[in-house]
């Protein structure tokens, strides 16, 4: 295949989707009379919140679900109305979305690329669903995705931090609120060179898996740009429980950090283990011994209790945060739940009220009108800062935080202390850079 | 040289789990021919008994510290475990510190209850039902544990570390004439192996030394002629299934320190027990412990950089390569009686 | 009629009337109603109890008529799901040759991999099986998605992007699964005043497939190779000196339920363009057995049954969240619906997990053969009833005579 | 010529020697009995026949081919079936579906996948396996679950199976072990019964001597894995060395 027919296919292939829904009365066809996928006709507009509700994530799934009850209790009206006074658009009325009272329905994603496709086609089948959110996974983000864009509704991911949810597998109807490995990498590796020195020796552990790898390559590129040698990369199995023969070698290897491109269970273990093993303690190189681990989430951290003091790593929101948006979140978070939110539950709930206000700006809840509505959207007042939704890759552009595990937490929520807050300018890529390349866009699909 | 020493060290640590559950699961099918899912379960309600007692320990009273706020703003509340208004901040902190090994204690006769209940409640039923019912009945019920485990502690692991004194590490290589940093091992790592070899060699013991072991032999050997002994060989089965919990308990205890545990580090185990007690052959004791520590070993081996550079994905596919070739060499795993299981 | 006797044709015509008449018989509920969170009747969810419906059929085939367990089916599922995507991603979205393929494929599998796990027998047999579905697993899900020989695509699935060749496909057919033409999406809705019905084109073509393979496994049950199968369950030792080679039926049985799995696979793709390499995990077999098992092992209907029953619970009863539970018990005082509430909490959800684990050990304790065995004692039960009644009837003319 | 010969045949279990040097020879239409004290190595014997076991030394030919080294279902298609010490049928499978097994198995061979074919189209075999049924006399268990009939009904089904695939040589283990009298004499008729009616020859392991000498045309006397004598009924009786083999009398 040349490059100029893979071109020419893509091209056609657009031009199919459009023409498909003139062609056959097929997919998904409500009434003949509907403009678009699931047009909501009462008084009412349903939204999917696909999470995961069992398995290993259904702490995060559960965070996410307050988040999102929140968020419909704000647009209609309820509550404080948290991040909806210091948003910077002003569409929103608290009457619902364009008039009509928000509803919704839940559905369990287990973390199962499938299970997660099942029960968001439930949504959108059944219940009616015009928008699906939610997640924990870039696998199940990825997935979940893809089904929005055939079906014809906007997909507005959750937790995924794979640079391919909108690199290579990204779509139009789909929309990315957290940040990605990339960014993790771009925004990590000057406070570690600042904090570490320039002369270090890296030794990596990464999940065996498309995310652990997108991972490893985003940081590996932007440490060994500052100077850092890799010693070693070690793939570890996704379903490995523990870590002690992955971790053993590293004190023999000559690295003088270990990086750890875990997530979830796997990162909770080898993290403990590589404290266990007296890592920490160690001088090697003349240097004292680091450990990074480049995606933290405080649910997670709780787990690794006081394995992550002083370690350092990335996050996308962090409730200590002191403007004015992520205190207003966080009081009306914590007065209803009595907890302060995570970053996951952060994510959804900024990503419910931008799809809103989308909504209310384009005037409409078709599918392709509220993509245009968000695409190159600018704003600021939702916790990171000014903020671009950029229309080339539908990736979000924000400030990074850079966190280290606190050494004195003063409560059990009190574990991350924010080292940095990187500007967004600084995590920024071009959107043919390599780590994102391959895949397209295509056009966006309303469904009908 | 230290390197294969090192991962000789983490096989038999991690062979050490293994054995432990791969024990009571074979003893428990062994004695009672039956099948049992939720042995993985047993394994994590033992971790959670440490994890309960903890919890117990700390639990607290709260005062309002006006000084200081809370992430609202408002007065923080100051928690203080009501062991240490007892005994005094010092002997209570010592005591929440020591949970873990105090969990073990606290576990026995926790789990000796369950495993009498759940025989006579629930296994004693299907001892005569085929093997697939016994599968499903047991997957039910693990399933409805970890759920029930799921429910009052979440789903996210839960740190039960190891008293401080126990917690960092040793050079072993210092120790035996190596460079400094060679060998470097986690103290509670080998404790682990130590007290998985001690409660190993108990279960010997008492299976090889008592009369009550002696009979649970000959019952595992030929059920229906000791039966005709007159001996209540139903009821003596009834306290082994309650030592193989207790053993998996106790497996489940120590290991918390090792690697924080979760509701569904059972099902995470329970397939790896069930190929540990098949490689050892079915119904044989020391093949389960044999087995256990040999994959132990070799799943340490399989994850150096040497082998997954050699086999790209090795250390993903080892036990189960190890297990089919095992098979099919050896019929009846490496220990296993004829005629066991296989109908 | 079609070579079978009177039970089996019945047998058959119910479950034809079944799978055709599904889009009414799961939507009992008017579309509006609070019960309507118990309809079931939507595309996804009907092709899923056909296409799992399918897959446990071929797994009683081996499971239910000679005994042998296998826990690795799921391998085979996940096979030909992968064959199919390619299909798609390479020539044609049009799903005859996919499924074709993931048949042939998984086919393939099942011999090699049957080939090797049928030298042991009992549960030596089920943990080879075992090990070869986990090692598939496991290269599917990171070894074989590298980035230099991507197969499988690893943890997001393997999918059609915009820039595959797809060879044979044309700007007039659809830009999805389609059977000649006949997009697997299109439905067709029905308004009857307050209910809705969906009729699938995806779901027909499982429900025609289903309706075959069910024929199909009818004819192997009353066969003289069904009966060799259940000898072989029932004592192989005589088989042996019978004069039968065991090895080869249950051979040809293991990999018949292979290719009815990678058949299910097939369509799993055909209805949803995206194979996953969790679909291959043991869990994912372990779900097959409960199925088989929870339904009634070696009965023709039992693992549709249970197919339907595990299917349900997981895309309904997971749905059910306190928002919805508020509004059944709305109507009691806000005291008693908040107990209420409370009281199902831990059961719906996060939750469904428990209760399907309370159902799976309900079912076989009090129901050893399964839903079937249920099924079959309700209607001795009513027939009793009434014979009972005529007893009565008769005993009450007797004194007349 | 003897229809089988086993020449030389020894077997050793890791030290114990089970059998050495045993030669038989079996005639053709004959039935003959191998008898002997408990460890005599009759049921080895019997098992490496069958392709159970596989001698360590020696010969065994059945109708002029060698039997050893091939499977026992390779062996029952030659022409040899056997009959077990405690009746082995398919338990979970009607009386008529048990008869019909061996019937397929004697038409088809050792494997065919007529798995589309119903079986209630096989018009022939079911008549066969009727005809067996009526001369078994219990054709009217037919539907029974095979499981669930006494142990001599079993026996008499699992020997009817082993006829319907007329076989050229029949062995039978201890037939009558643990029979009550009655059944044990209803067995003797049938085997007498069998040996008139049919082109057979039956090697039978037996211990109830009754039995013996009702049926045998020629009798070998196994001890310790060798054979003492081999000759006909009338003289094994006063045999001294058989009587020593069994009594442990002193000569």
């Amino acid at each position: 295949m040349t490059k100029t027919t893979v071109t020419r296919r893509g091209v056609l292939k657009s031009g199919a989707t459009a023409g498909a829904g003139l062609a056959l009365p097929t997919i998904f066809t409500a009434s003949s009379a509907a403009a678009y996928m699931n047009e909501p006709t009462g008084g009412t507009v349903t939204l999917g919140f696909n999470v995961p509700q069992t398995g290993p994530y259904a702490d995060e799934g559960a965070d996410e679900l307050r988040a999102y009850e929140l968020a419909v209790e704000h647009l209609n009206g309820g509550g404080d109305g948290g991040m909806m006074n210091t948003f910077s658009s002003k569409a929103l009325q608290g009457n619902g979305i364009l008039g009509k009272k928000v509803q919704f329905v839940t559905g369990d994603t287990q973390t199962k690329s499938d299970a997660a496709r099942a029960s968001a086609k439930s949504m959108i089948e059944k219940d009616g669903a015009i928008m699906i959110t939610g997640g924990s996974s870039s696998g199940v983000a990825i997935a979940v995705q893809g089904l929005c864009q055939e079906a014809g509704v906007i997909f507005m991911a959750g937790l995924t931090h794979s640079n391919d949810t909108t690199g290579k597998d990204k779509k139009a109807n789909g929309f990315r609120h957290f940040f990605n490995a990339y960014m993790s990498g771009a925004a990590l590796a000057p406070v570690l060179a600042a904090q570490y020195g320039t002369d270090r020796k890296a030794y990596h552990l990464t999940a065996d898996y498309t995310w652990g790898w997108t991972q490893e390559e985003s940081i590996k590129a932007a440490t060994e740009a500052l100077g850092w040698q890799t010693v070693n990369t070690v793939k570890t199995p996704l379903a490995a429980t523990d870590f002690s023969s992955y971790i053993a070698p590293v004190l023999n290897s000559g690295a003088d950090v270990l990086i750890l491109n875990h997530y979830g269970g796997n990162m909770v273990n080898s993290l403990t283990n590589a404290v266990q093993f007296g890592l920490r303690d160690k001088m090697v190189n003349g240097k004292h011994f680091e450990i990074v681990v480049p995606l933290y989430s405080r649910l997670m951290a709780k787990g690794a209790g006081e394995n992550v003091k002083g370690i350092l790593g990335s996050t996308n929101w962090h409730w200590s945060l002191q403007d004015d948006a992520s205190k207003a979140f966080v009081k009306s978070f914590g007065t209803k739940y009595g907890f302060p939110p995570s970053q996951a539950a952060h994510t959804v709930y900024c990503q419910t009220l931008l799809y809103a206000d989308a909504c209310e700006r384009a005037g409409t809840f078709n599918p392709c009108g509220v993509a245009q509505a968000l695409e190159g959207f600018e704003f600021d007042g939702l916790g990171n800062g000014k903020t671009l939704y950029r229309a080339a890759d539908h990736q979000c552009f924000k400030d990074v935080l850079v966190v280290r595990g606190k050494e004195n937490p003063t409560s059990e929520f009190d574990l991350l202390e924010v080292v940095e807050v990187t500007p967004a300018g600084q995590v920024t890529y071009p959107p043919d850079h390599p780590m994102f390349s391959g895949g397209m866009l295509g056009t966006c699909n309303a469904g009908a | 040289m230290d390197a294969f020493l090192l991962q000789i060290l983490n096989g038999l640590d991690k062979g050490s789990a293994y054995a432990l559950i791969a024990l009571g699961l074979t003893l428990i099918f062994g004695t009672l021919g039956v099948v049992n899912f939720a042995h993985g379960a047993l394994f994590m309600i033992g971790a959670f008994c440490a994890v309960t007692l903890q919890r117990l320990f700390t639990l607290s009273f709260e005062t309002i510290d006006p000084t200081r706020t809370d992430f609202l703003g408002n007065p923080m509340k100051v928690k203080t475990p009501y062991i240490e208004s007892w005994f005094g901040p010092d002997i209570g902190a010592a005591i929440i510190d020591w949970s873990v090994p105090l969990a073990v204690l606290f576990s026995i006769p926790i789990m000796l209850g369950i495993g009498y209940a759940m025989e006579r409640g629930l296994i004693k039923h299907f001892y005569k039902r085929p093997h697939a019912d016994q599968i499903l009945v047991t997957f039910g019920l693990a399933i409805v544990l970890q759920e029930v485990v799921k429910y009052f502690f979440g789903a996210n692991p839960i740190q039960t570390p190891a008293p401080a004194a126990l917690r960092g590490s040793v050079d072993l290589g210092q120790m035996i004439g190596f460079q400094a940093n060679a060998i470097i091992y986690p103290i509670w790592r080998l404790v682990y192996f130590f007290f998985a070899a001690g409660v190993i060699a108990a279960v010997f013991a008492f299976l090889q030394f008592t009369t009550f072991g002696m009979v649970v032999r000959a019952g595992m050997a030929d059920r229906e002629t000791v039966g005709l002994l007159g001996i209540n060989i139903d009821r003596r089965f009834t306290i082994m299934f309650g030592i193989a919990a207790a053993v998996a308990g106790l497996a489940g205890v120590m290991y918390g320190p090792l690697n924080p545990p979760n509701y569904h580090m059972g099902m995470d185990f329970l397939v790896l027990s069930f190929v540990v007690v098949v490689v050892g052959g079915m119904g044989s004791l020391p093949g389960a412990v044999l087995a256990g520590f040999l994959l132990g070993v070799l799943e340490s081996f399989a994850s150096t950089t040497w082998a997954t550079t050699t086999i790209p994905g090795i250390n993903q596919i080892i036990i189960y390569l190890v297990a089919i070739i095992i098979l099919l060499t050896r019929p009846r795993g490496l220990m296993g009686r004829k005629g066991v299981m296989e109908d | 009629m079609l070579g079978l006797d009177k039970k089996d044709t019945t047998l058959l015509i119910i479950v034809a009337l079944l799978t055709l008449g599904a889009p009414f018989i799961l939507n009992p509920f008017p579309a509006d109603s609070a019960m309507a969170q118990f309809n079931a009747g939507y595309p996804d969810l009907m092709q899923r109890f056909v296409i799992f419906g399918i897959f446990a059929i071929g797994f009683n085939i081996l499971f239910g008529l000679t005994g042998y367990l296998s826990f690795g089916h799921a391998a085979f599922l996940g096979v030909g799901s992968y064959s199919a995507v390619w299909i798609f991603k390479l020539f044609t979205y049009n799903v005859l040759p996919a499924v074709a393929l993931s048949v042939v494929v998984a086919g393939l599998f099942s011999l090699l991999m049957g080939f090797v796990s049928l030298r042991r027998s009992g549960i030596y047999f089920s943990i080879l099986t075992l090990a070869f579905a986990q090692m598939s697993f496991a290269l599917a899900y990171s070894v074989l998605s590298n980035p230099r020989f991507n197969l499988t695509n690893g943890e997001t699935g393997l999918q059609v992007y915009a820039d595959d060749p797809q060879l044979f496909h044309s700007d007039r057919l659809p830009d999805l699964p389609h059977l000649f033409g006949l997009s697997m999406r299109a439905t067709y809705r029905l308004d009857l005043g307050g209910w809705s019905f969906d009729f699938n084109a995806g779901y027909y073509l499982c429900a025609v497939v289903l309706m075959a393979v069910f024929y199909l496994a009818i004819r192997i049950f009353r066969s003289p190779f069904g009966m060799m199968l259940r000898a072989v369950k029932s004592n192989q030792q005589r088989m042996n000196y019978t004069g039968l080679n065991t090895r080869p039926y249950t051979l040809a049985a293991f990999v018949i339920s292979g290719m009815y799995a990678g058949l299910a696979g097939g369509l799993m793709a055909a209805m949803d363009p995206l194979a996953g390499a969790e679909r291959m995990q043991w869990t994912a077999s372990g779900e097959v057995v409960l199925m088989t098992i929870l339904g009634g092992t070696g009965t023709l209907i039992g693992p549709v049954l249970g197919a339907g029953f595990i299917k349900y619970f997981e895309n309904i009863f997971s749905k059910i969240n306190d928002n919805v539970l508020h509004g059944w018990f709305g109507f009691l005082p806000d005291g008693l619906e908040d107990a209420m509430v409370f009281l199902v909490h831990p059961f719906i959800g996060k939750g469904w997990h428990l209760t399907l684990g309370i159902l799976f050990m309900l079912v076989v304790i009090f129901l050893p053969g399964g839903l079937v065995e249920g099924g079959q004692r309700l209607g001795r039960w009513i027939r009793r009833r009434r014979g009972g009644k005529d007893g009565e009837a008769q005993r009450k003319t007797e004194p007349a005579e | 010529m003897g229809i089988l010969e086993v020449k030389n045949v020894s077997k050793n279990f890791g030290g114990l020697k089970a059998l050495s040097d045993v030669n038989l020879n079996v005639r053709e239409n004959t039935v003959h009995a191998i008898i002997g004290p408990n460890g005599a190595g009759k049921s080895t014997l019997l098992n490496c026949l069958v392709g159970k076991l596989i001698p360590d030394t020696g010969s065994v030919m059945f109708d002029g081919q060698s039997v050893l080294g091939r499977k026992p279902f390779e062996i029952n298609q030659m022409g040899i079936s056997r009959v077990f010490q405690t009746p082995e049928i398919f338990g979970d499978l009607t009386v008529m579906e048990n008869m019909l097994i061996p019937i397929f198995a004697r038409r088809d061979g050792a494997f065919r996948m007529h798995a589309i074919e119903s079986i209630r189209n096989e018009a022939g075999v079911i008549e066969q396996a009727e005809k067996m049924l009526i001369d078994m006399n219990m054709i009217d268990k037919r539907h029974m679950h095979a499981a669930s009939m006494s142990r001599g009904d079993k026996r008499r089904l699992e020997i009817g199976m082993c006829l319907s695939q007329e076989p050229r040589l029949l062995l039978l283990d201890e037939p009558t072990a643990g029979m009550a009298r009655a059944d044990t004499n209803n067995t003797i008729d049938l085997l007498k019964q069998i040996k008139a009616e049919r082109d057979i020859t039956i090697a039978i392991i037996e211990h109830d001597m009754h039995v013996v000498f009702s049926l045998a045309d020629r009798i070998t006397v196994l001890a310790q894995g060798t054979p003492l004598v081999e000759d006909e009924p009338q003289n094994i009786r006063g045999n001294p060395k058989v009587r020593e083999a069994y009594l442990g009398e002193t000569a």
